[in-house]
C-alpha cells in the first residue's frame, strides 16, 4: 500500500521478514508434529520424521530400487517441472496473445469471450480422455492440458487490463502519432503488465495444482504420478513428501516471477 | 507554407449527453495564426480543441483540419491539460516515444536539447513521479515538440510555471512560431499571456462557450524585444480590451 | 510426441511394443520386473506403461497407443461392445480374483451377510471389477440395487471413509481390503462369486493389429506370462520380491498379497474352462458376454455382443501347446 | 479499449454482436458435424445428433429409468451447481479477505504468502483423500475443494491489486483525514475492484473446472459424477453432453458476473 | 486560537535519493498566518508542503505541526498540486467522503454549499472525468474546505482557473482566513497573487529551496476593498519586491 517507509530500510526489513518467516515455519512444523502425534495414525496424518525418512528413501537407490517407482524424487519432479514449465509458457504465451486480441478487437471479442469462457468452465478430468485419444499417451496431452489450464487466468486477465486501459494515456499516445498498435504496444501493454503477472502467477499456480490430473495417465515419472500411486497404496507419506516437492518448487517459480515483476513494473502504484 | 485556413470550424456544437459545453462556433484560422484562447473555467476551452485534434467528434456542424476532418495524431500535435506522462517510460523515455512516432531516431542529444528547451537538465533519467508539477508539464511540452506538426494546440501548458520559466517559454515559443510559421491554439488564463503570444486573441462566454471578442493583436511577430512589446501602447490596449471581454458581465453567469 | 496415435507398431518390420500394465500384483509385474520379455525379445523395443484404470487403458486402445495390456475382464467386456468396439483380443488370463477382492461389512454396522445390506451405505469403486462383484453378490442375494446406497469411492478413500465410519460395508481390493477387514467381517469374496460362476479376472489382451502383425511376439509374450506364472507357483518369495519393488512394497507384504489370489497353471488357461483351444473356444467368452449383459442391464453399455464375436476376441491361436 | 464510439450507438451494435455470436454458433455447428462425421467414430468425436438424443434420454424417464444414474440431467446440473456457487463464494469471501489483509498488513502478507503460494500449487486430487478424513464423503469436502480451488486466484488478484494502490489517492484520503483502514475502504478497495472481479471471474472458472475433481467421492448425482462416470463406460455422447451442461452454465454466470462488473466500475479506464 | 506557532521548521532538509529538493530551511509560521511561498518551478516547494502536512519526513532538521512532529490528515488539511479526485465517486461524492472523516453529515445542502463557494453548481451527481480541468481543481479545494483544519496547506489551487474566478477565490480565502483564524500556507507563481493574500511572503531560491526573501505584508487583513487593497502603495511595493527576488539573477542557476 502507499504510505510505506522508503527503499533505505531495505537491509533491516529484509531480516525482519526472514525472521517472521522461519517463526511461522517453526509454529507450523510444532503444529505438525503435535498432529501427528495426537492423531497417531501415519495413513492420516503421517509425522514430520516418516516425510524426512521417505524423502531420503524416494532419493536414493536402495536395495537394488531406484526411489520410487524405479524413479528418484529429483526425476519425478523434474519431468513434472519440465512439463508445467513447458504447458504454462504455452499457456501464457497463448492467453496473452488471445488476450490482447480480445481486449483490442471488438468483433474478436464478441465472438471469442464466449468460446473462452466455455472452455475455461470444462475440467480438464472431463475431457482429458479426449485428448488421449487425440494425443495419445505421451507427452503431447499432458502439454496440452496444463496449457489449456494455464491460458484462461493470463487471456481473461489481459483482456480485461486491456478493456481498461486509461483514456487519457491513449489519447495522449494517439496526439504524439502512435498508430493503433503502437498505442497497444507502448500504453496498452504496460498499463496491463501488473494484472497481467497477477495473471500469470494464477496461471502457474493452476497449472501446478493440475499435475495429477495431467498425470493420471502414464504419469511416471512424474510427482503427480508419484502421488498418485502412493495414494493407491496408502502410503501418506510419499503423498505428504509429494506435495510438499509440488509446494516448494511453486513457491521457487512464484517468488522468481515476483523478482520479475518487480523489476519490470517500477510504476506500480503511480499509474 | 500554403495560405489555406489551417482550421475551420463552422456553426461547430458540442454536448456531453445533455450538457453542451460549446458552441455553436464559426472560426477560420489561417495558416500561421497564432490563435489564443481565453474564457471562463468550464467554457469549453479544452473541447474546442479537442474538437480540433479529432478527439471529439461535434455533435453540430463541422470541423475542419488543412481542409479535413481532423484524426488523432495526424498533422496535429497537442498538449493536454494534464501532463499524461506515461509512467512506465522515463522522462527521457517519453520524450523518446514522441521521437519514435515522429520516425526520428531517439538521441540521448536530441532529447536533451528538447529537455533544455524547455529549462529542464539532468531529469532524463528520472521516472515520471519523481519529478516536480511544473517539471511534468514541461515534459509534456517537451514531448510535444519533438513531433513537428504544422498544426501545435496547447491547453493551459504554462498554467504551473514560475514567471520566469514562464516568460522564458513564452518568449521561445513566440519566436520559434513566428520562424517556422507554424499555426497554434493556445489556451490560457492569463490576459498578459494571451496578448503577448497571439496574433490573434479570442474571448469566450461561459458555458456554453461562443466567441464573446475576436481581436486581432496588431504587434509585430519577430525582431522585437519582449520588453520593448510589452511597453508598446498596442500592448496595453489589447490588454485592456481582452481583459474588459473577460470580466464582462454576465460571465459568472 | 504422439506417434502412437498415428498406429505405429502394428506394421511387421515396426519392431516396438508398447505395453500396458497395472499395479495389482500378478505374474505381469514379474515379467517387467525380470525383464523376461525384453530377454525373449531382445531386438524389440519395449514401452511399460502404468496405468491405473481399465478405462483409461480402454481409451488409450481406441487412440491406438498400446499393443498389449494387462486388465479387468469388466472393461474388457465393455471394450468389446458397442460403442466402444475396440479391435483386441483376450490372450491370456493374469489370474483370478479371489480372496483379494471382498465385500466387507464394518464391525456395529450389525450386517453379518449380503442380504443384510438393505438400506446401508456400500462403496465401491465404480467400473471396477470390485463394482462387478457387487452387484453380482447383491443379484445372488435378491437386493436390489435401489434398496441400498452405492458410493463410488477409489480404495483408498473408502479406506478413508471407512475409518471415520462414514460406510457400512465396502467392496474393494488389496491393500485397502487389508485394512478394512482388521475391523470388518468378510461377506464374500470374488473366489465364492468366481465358483458360483461370476469369476473376475485379470485379463492380457492383444491388440488384433498387434497380433496379426507379430504373432511371435505374442507367443514370446505368453511364454513369459507363463514363466512368470511357474515362478509365482514355485517361488513365491522370489516372485513377491519382485512384484514388491514394482509396487513400493516390502517383499513380505507383497507375498502375503500374492497369497490370495488365484493364478492358474498355465496348463489350466487353455482348458475349456478359461480360454479354452483353437477348435473349441473356452467358456471365459460366455463370461465375458454375461458381463456385458450385467452392463447393458445398467445401461453402459449400447449393446451386448454376440457370442460368436466375443469367441473371435479370444485369441487361442497355438492354444495349447504354446504354453507348454 | 479507450478511442471507443460513445453509448448512443448501443442498439445497432448489441444487434451487431448477437448477429456475430450466432454465425460463429452456426459456424462451430457445421465444424463439429463435419469433424464427426470424416472421423465417423462416436467415441472419438459424438455427433451433434447422438448428444441431443443424449440430452433426451438424461432429461426423461424412460423404460422406468430416471435421467442417468437415477437422476435427470437437471438434478445433476442443479446439485453441481449448488456445489459450485456455494464453493465459489466461500472461496471468494475468504480470498478477498485475505488478499486485503496481505495486502495491507505487512507482516501478515509476509508470514503467509508463502503458504497461500505453497498450498495454491498442490493439486487438489493429491490431498482430496485427506479431505475425506476430515470431513467425511458428503458435502462437506467437495465445498472445502470447491473453495480451496476458488480462493486463491481472487486472494492473488486482491493482494496484487491492493498493493499497487495509487499511492496519490491514498494520500488524498488520508490528507482528508481518513484512517488506515477508511483509506483501505474507500480508494483502495474501490480501484482494486476491477481486478478483484477478474480474480472472481477467474476463480468461478477454476471451481466449475474442478466439479469433476470435486465430484470423484459419492459424486452421483452431480453432473461431474455424471460425466465421470459415463467416462468409463466411454459413452463419449454422454461426456459432451455433460460439458455443454457446464460449459453453458459456466458462460451464464460468467455473464451476470460482467453485468455486474460493469455496473460495479463505471470508472473503469479513468483511473 | 493559541498564540504558539502553527509551524516551526528548523534546519529542515529533505532529499529524494541523492536529489535534494529542498532546504535545509528555518522558518516559524505563527498560528493565524497566511504565509505564501513563492521560487522556481522545482525549487521544492510541494515538497515543503509535504513535509509540514507529514507525508514526507524531513532528511535533516525537525518538522513541528501545532507542537508536534505532523502526522497526515491531523490537524492540517492539504489541496495537492493535482485534484487528486476519486474516480470511483461522483463530485459530490468526493466531498461526501471529507465531510464523513471530518465526522459530519454528508447532507445535499452541505455539498452543494461546498461547490457553490468555490463557484461550481450543477455538477455535484457528475463523474469526476466529467468535469473540466479547473473544475476539478475546484472540486479538489471544496473538499478540502469541507474539513475544518486549523492548518491550510495549498499547493497551487488557483492555477487552473480564469482571472474572474480566481479573484473571486481569492478574496473569500483572504476573507475566511481572517475571520477564523486559520493558518495558511499557500504556494503560487502569481506575484499579485502572493501579494494580495499573504500576510507573509516567502520566496525560495531554486533548488534546493533556501529563503531567499522574507517578506511580512503590511497591509490590513479585513474590512478593506479588495480593488482599493490592489490600490494602496504598500501593495505596488511589496509586488516590486517579490517580483525583484523571484527574477533575481541565479534563479536560473
Ligand atoms: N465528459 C463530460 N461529460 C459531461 N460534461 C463534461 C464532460 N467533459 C466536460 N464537460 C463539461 O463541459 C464543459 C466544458 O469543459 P472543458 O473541459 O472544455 O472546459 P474548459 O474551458 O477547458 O475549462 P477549464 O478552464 O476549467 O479547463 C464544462 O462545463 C464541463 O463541466
Ligand atoms: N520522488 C522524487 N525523486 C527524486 N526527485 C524528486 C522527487 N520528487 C521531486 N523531486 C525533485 O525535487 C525537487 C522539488 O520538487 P517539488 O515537487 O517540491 O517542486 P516544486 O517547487 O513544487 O515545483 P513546481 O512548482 O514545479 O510544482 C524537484 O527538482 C524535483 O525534480
Ligand atoms: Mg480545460
Ligand atoms: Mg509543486
Amino acid at each position: 500500500m502507499a504510505v510505506a517507509p522508503s527503499a533505505t530500510l531495505a537491509s533491516p526489513r529484509r531480516k525482519r521478514r526472514i525472521l517472521l518467516r522461519l517463526v511461522a515455519l517453526v509454529v507450523l512444523y510444532g503444529l505438525w508434529e503435535i498432529a501427528a502425534r495426537t492423531t497417531r495414525n501415519p495413513t492420516f496424518i503421517p509425522s514430520p520424521g516418516a516425510v524426512w525418512h521417505q524423502l531420503i528413501v524416494t532419493s536414493t537407490v536402495h536395495g537394488g530400487i531406484r526411489g520410487y517407482s524405479g524413479h528418484l524424487l529429483i526425476e519425478h519432479l523434474g519431468v513434472s517441472l519440465r512439463r508445467i514449465l513447458i504447458g504454462s509458457a504455452i499457456g501464457v504465451a497463448g492467453g496473452l496473445v488471445l488476450g490482447l486480441i480480445m481486449g483490442t478487437v471488438t468483433w474478436f471479442r464478441v465472438v471469442t469471450e464466449p468460446v473462452v469462457t466455455f472452455v475455461r468452465a470444462l475440467p480438464p478430468l472431463a475431457y482429458f480422455s479426449l485428448f488421449i485419444i487425440w494425443f495419445g499417451i505421451d507427452e503431447t496431452p499432458k502439454l496440452w492440458l496444463l496449457s489449456i489450464a494455464a491460458l484462461p487466468p493470463v487471456a481473461v486477465a489481459t483482456a480485461a487490463a486491456v478493456l481498461g486501459a486509461p483514456t487519457g494515456l491513449v489519447e495522449a499516445a494517439r496526439a504524439l502519432g502512435a498508430g493503433k498498435w503502437q498505442a497497444v504496444r507502448d500504453v496498452v501493454l504496460p498499463h496491463a503488465l501488473p494484472e497481467i503477472f497477477t495473471g500469470v502467477r494464477i496461471a502457474v499456480g493452476v497449472a501446478y495444482s493440475s499435475v495429477v490430473a495431467a498425470e493420471t495417465i502414464n504419469g511416471v515419472p512424474g510427482i503427480g504420478g508419484m502421488v498418485r500411486d502412493a495414494q493407491r497404496y496408502s502410503q501418506t507419506d510419499v503423498v505428504v513428501l509429494g506435495l510438499f516437492a509440488i509446494g516448494l518448487s511453486g513457491l521457487l517459480i512464484d517468488a522468481l516471477l515476483q523478482i520479475a515483476e518487480k523489476r519490470l513494473i517500477p510504476w506500480r502504484g503511480r499509474a | 507554407m500554403s495560405s489555406a485556413d489551417a482550421v475551420v470550424l463552422s456553426g461547430v456544437e458540442h454536448s456531453y449527453g445533455d450538457v453542451t459545453a460549446v458552441g455553436p462556433i464559426s472560426l477560420s484560422v489561417p495558416s500561421g495564426e497564432f490563435l489564443v484562447l481565453v474564457g471562463a473555467s468550464g467554457c469549453g476551452k479544452s473541447t474546442l480543441l479537442r474538437l480540433i485534434a479529432g478527439f471529439e467528434q461535434p455533435t453540430a456542424g463541422t470541423v475542419l483540419a488543412a481542409g479535413v476532418p481532423p484524426v488523432p495524431g495526424r498533422g496535429a500535435g497537442l498538449v493536454f491539460q494534464q501532463p499524461r506522462l506515461f509512467p512506465w517510460r522515463t522522462v527521457g523515455g517519453n520524450i523518446a516515444m514522441a521521437l519514435r512516432y515522429a520516425g526520428q531516431t531517439p538521441t540521448t542529444a536530441r532529447i536533451e536539447a528538447l529537455l533544455e528547451r524547455v529549462g529542464l537538465q539532468d531529469v532524463a533519467k528520472r521516472r515520471t513521479w519523481q519529478i516536480s508539477g511544473g517539471q511534468q508539464q514541461r515534459v509534456a511540452i517537451a514531448r510535444a515538440l519533438a513531433v513537428d506538426n504544422p498544426l501545435l494546440l496547447l491547453d493551459e501548458p504554462f498554467a504551473a510555471l514560475d514567471a520566469l520559466t514562464r516568460e522564458r517559454l513564452q518568449e521561445d515559443l513566440r519566436r520559434v512560431s513566428a520562424e517556422t510559421g507554424r499555426t497554434c491554439v493556445f489556451v490560457t488564463h492569463s490576459v498578459d499571456e494571451a496578448v503577448f503570444l497571439g496574433s490573434r486573441v479570442v474571448v469566450l462566454t461561459p458555458r456554453p462557450g461562443r466567441i464573446a471578442l475576436d481581436l486581432p493583436i496588431d504587434l509585430p511577430r519577430t525582431g522585437i524585444d519582449p520588453e520593448e512589446l510589452r511597453g508598446r501602447p498596442a500592448f496595453a490596449a489589447a490588454r485592456t480590451q481582452v481583459g474588459a471581454a473577460v470580466r464582462h458581465p454576465g460571465v459568472f453567469a | 510426441g504422439n506417434g502412437a496415435a498415428s498406429g505405429g507398431g502394428s506394421s511387421a518390420s515396426d519392431k516396438s511394443i508398447r505395453i500396458a500394465y497395472q499395479a495389482f500384483p500378478s505374474g505381469d509385474l514379474v515379467v517387467k520386473n525380470q525383464g523376461l520379455l525384453e530377454k525373449a525379445l531382445p531386438d524389440y523395443k519395449i514401452t511399460w506403461t502404468k496405468f491405473d484404470s481399465g478405462a483409461s487403458i480402454n481409451t488409450a486402445f481406441v487412440a491406438k497407443s498400446l499393443d498389449i495390456a494387462a486388465i479387468g475382464s469388466s472393461p474388457v467386456a465393455r471394450g468389446l461392445s458397442a460403442p466402444l468396439n475396440i479391435p483386441y483380443q483376450v490372450a491370456f488370463v493374469l489370474d483370478v480374483a479371489g480372496d483379494n477382492e471382498a465385500l466387507v461389512a464394518r464391525n456395529g454396522s450389525g450386517v453379518t451377510d449380503v442380504a443384510g445390506l438393505k438400506g446401508k451405505k456400500v462403496a465401491t469403486p465404480f467400473a471396477s471389477t470390485a463394482h462387478y462383484s457387487l452387484l453380482a453378490a447383491l443379484d445372488k442375494a435378491g437386493v436390489k440395487e435401489s434398496e441400498l446406497t452405492i458410493v463410488d469411492l477409489e480404495p483408498q478413500d473408502i479406506q478413508a471413509a471407512w475409518t471415520r465410519g462414514d460406510l457400512d460395508a465396502a467392496y474393494t481390493w488389496l491393500p485397502s481390503l487389508a485394512a478394512l477387514k482388521k475391523d470388518g467381517k468378510v461377506l464374500i469374496s470374488s473366489r465364492e462369486l468366481a465358483t458360483a460362476g461370476k469369476p473376475t479376472l485379470d485379463l492380457g489382451v492383444v491388440s488384433t493389429a498387434f497380433a496379426t502383425a507379430h504373432p511371435e511376439a505374442v507367443d514370446a509374450w505368453r511364454k513369459a506370462e507363463a514363466q512368470a506364472l511357474d515362478l509365482i507357483a514355485s517361488d513365491p518369495a522370489g516372485a513377491a520380491k519382485s512384484i514388491g519393488a514394482e509396487l513400493n512394497l516390502s517383499p513380505a507384504e507383497a507375498q502375503d498379497q500374492l497369497s490370495q489370489g488365484v493364478f492358474l497353471k498355465p496348463a489350466d488357461i487353455s482348458s475349456p474352462e478359461w480360454l479354452g483351444t483353437e477348435g473349441s473356444v473356452g467358456k471365459l467368452a460366455d463370461n465375458l458376454v454375461s458381463a456385458a449383459d450385467f452392463l447393458k442391464k445398467q445401461q453402459k453399455i449400447d449393446a451386448v455382443p454376440a457370442l460368436a464375436d466375443v469367441q473371435k476376441a479370444i485369441y487361442v491361436k497355438g492354444l495349447p501347446g504354446v504354453l507348454g
